[in-house]
């Protein structure tokens, strides 16, 4: 089982990782800034959550693994918001 | 698996920070913006793999608090370097 | 050598900086950082300090970490003080730089 | 070498490159998005020296809200700056012996950094043998509020000397009005969203953070400026406006922290060994009540420090 959760982490955090390197690539190379802004939203959700999911089974007590989540759920209310705002900035600067 | 732990928080650490060249070269100060909230977002996973792999108290509060703080940077941004236009009807308002 | 060394290299080398900025860059605003890098960097060497003096079952001294705890509060109300006296500056005189005096001469004539 | 080790020279390099971009950068705004970056890193830093409590304040305060008073000056620099300013640099003879004063300064300290004795002195265990009299299991909060209360107060006078600067700087017409944008007449979508669903949480968080660092690292600070953040974030939605400098309510909340720490600790002249101290048995409730007056104080003085002077005529 322990072997089975550790497996999991290990899966888990390697996507996670692998999405903060697509998100850093695509904010290097992508041409335009709403399509950096695009690419800068899949590291904040799917990095952070993938990873989120790989570390809860390590997490200690309930109460750690509510943070964990809480977290996860602070960054994406935050990454979706900013993403709308810079966006219409984008837009409106032309 | 806590040297796997520290391993992945090295590489996010220094992905985002590889981002940061955005903060550099623009060209324009949203990229730059993007690149700090991908710096906080990489820094606040980091911290979470790190304060797994080491087990110092209380780690998991301060990213508790920067993930509360993570929009800060965009919003000011948008209200104060953005948005020259709309300057009237914002601080300097005197009727 | 230990992360508390490292941190004290950053610490000297982030005084180094500030120092640097503080005495070239001209704006108001940047010497403002160059201050607040200086803080923070002096703030480090107290936090070594704090981490040499772990004892007592402490993974660092408490009293220097607390002086840099009220030291964090008061740097950031003298920037905003700061801050206050230089936009106040920018409303009543115009742009306002800190630049050297030979230079400031020639932009007078 | 440790992966960890790895992991704290690149660190390091990562705060030495953002550090050294805030001062290099050409654009002022850049310099200002890369300090709120460096205020990040730093946090990594100080949990890396084992100092959560200080990682904590960083967090808050270093990147949080400093951030927010940063880019806001930074933009109505520009605005007011219409001609683009002056960013020439000094002559390169004066920026050539600056960088080598720095240069000495950062070697000397380096060198005082190794010649530090290891273990060094401390005064942990002078903290650890009191502790059990405080009540308390966090010596930083321990130190703050108790054996070093007198610093902690003055502290908190240094805040209100700070506010009352910033207010004097209002134009005269505005004095009596209120700083910072008015509430908006229709509030924006997605900002008022992030307003109303953050701050119940934010202000759990925050309340939690004072009530654990009792014990475990947080406290008053970290706490207060975690409820000051949202304060701000309402205001900047627009939902909320910061009241006229005239307000009471507002005046009093901002010396309430500092007002009770002060009786509290000259009551201990008659009811304690002196002033600043605590009866016997009853140090924890009355830190804690201190605690709560200096978290409320915190989270005002905080974003009417960022708000700036009076900007609005004075409401009839």
């Amino acid at each position: 089982m322990n072997v089975l959760l550790d497996l999991f982490s290990v899966i888990a955090i390697c996507f996670g990782t692998f999405f903060f390197l697509a998100g850093t690539a695509g904010l290097l190379r992508f041409p335009d800034a709403l399509s950096r802004l695009h690419a800068l939203t899949k590291a904040d959700n799917l990095g952070v959550g993938l990873i989120v999911l790989g570390l809860l089974p390590h997490a200690g007590s309930l109460l750690a693994a509510l943070k964990l989540v809480a977290i996860w759920a602070l960054i994406q209310l935050a990454g979706a918001t900013s993403a709308q705002l810079i966006a219409r900035a984008i837009r409106r600067s032309g | 698996m806590n040297d796997f732990f520290l391993s992945a928080a090295g590489i996010i650490l220094f992905t985002v920070a590889v981002g940061l060249v955005r903060v550099l070269s623009g060209p324009t100060n949203a990229d730059r913006i993007m690149a700090t909230q991908l710096l906080g977002t990489g820094g606040i996973t980091s911290l979470l793999l790190v304060a797994s792999a080491t087990g110092v108290r209380g780690v998991d509060d301060v990213a508790l608090g920067l993930a509360l703080l993570a929009a800060f940077a965009a919003i000011a941004f948008v209200d104060n370097v953005a948005a020259p236009d709309s300057d009237t009807s914002k601080g300097d308002r005197t009727e | 050598m230990t992360a508390a060394t490292l941190a004290g290299f950053i610490g000297s080398a982030l005084v180094g900086l500030g120092l640097y900025g503080l005495i070239t860059d001209p704006q108001p605003i940047r010497k403002i950082l160059g201050f607040n890098l200086i803080g923070s960097g002096v703030f480090l060497l107290f936090g070594i300090v704090a981490r040499k003096g772990a004892a007592a079952g402490f993974a660092a001294d408490p009293v220097p970490q607390a002086m840099v705890i009220t030291g964090i509060v008061v740097a950031f109300s003298a920037s905003a003080l700061a801050i206050a006296l230089v936009l106040r500056l920018y409303e009543v005189a115009g742009p306002v730089s800190l630049r050297s005096e030979h230079t400031s001469n020639k932009a007078e004539k | 070498m440790s992966i960890l080790q790895i992991l704290d020279i690149g660190l390091a390099g990562l705060v030495l490159a953002v550090a050294a971009w805030t001062v290099f950068a050409r654009d002022a705004f850049a310099a200002v998005v890369g300090f709120v970056a460096y205020g990040l890193l730093l946090s990594l830093v100080w949990v890396r020296l084992f100092a959560v409590d200080v990682a904590l304040t960083e967090a808050a305060i270093g990147s949080g809200v400093t951030g927010v008073l940063l880019i806001g000056a930074a933009g109505r620099l520009r605005k007011l700056e219409a001609s683009g300013g002056d960013d020439e640099l000094p002559g390169a003879s004066l920026r050539l012996f600056a960088a080598a004063l720095c240069i000495f300064v950062t070697l000397v300290l380096a060198g005082v950094v190794l010649s530090l004795p290891d273990p060094g002195p401390t005064l942990a265990p002078e903290a650890a043998r009191h502790l059990a009299e405080t009540g308390l299991g966090n010596p930083i909060t321990a130190v703050l509020l108790s054996y070093r209360s007198f610093d902690t107060m003055l502290e908190k006078v240094v805040l209100v000397l700070a506010v009352v600067g910033v207010w004097s700087l209002a134009a005269d017409q505005y004095w009596g009005g209120a700083a910072g944008n008015p509430r908006g007449a229709e509030p924006d979508g997605t900002r008022a969203l992030l307003a109303q669903v953050l701050p119940p949480l934010g202000i759990l968080i925050g309340i939690h953070m004072v009530w654990v660092g009792a014990d475990e690292p947080g406290g008053a600070f970290q706490g207060g400026a975690i409820l000051a953040a949202m304060w701000m974030i309402t205001m900047m939605a627009g939902l909320t406006e910061m009241p006229s400098i005239r307000s009471r309510l507002l005046r009093l909340v901002l010396v309430a922290g500092p007002a009770v720490f002060v009786a509290v600790g000259v009551a201990g002249v008659a009811f304690a060994s002196g002033v600043f101290a605590y009866p016997t048995g009853f140090a924890k409730p009355l830190i804690l009540f201190i605690e709560a007056f200096m978290t409320l104080s915190i989270a005002v003085t905080l974003p009417v420090l960022v708000a700036g002077p009076p900007k609005r005529l004075r409401q009839q």
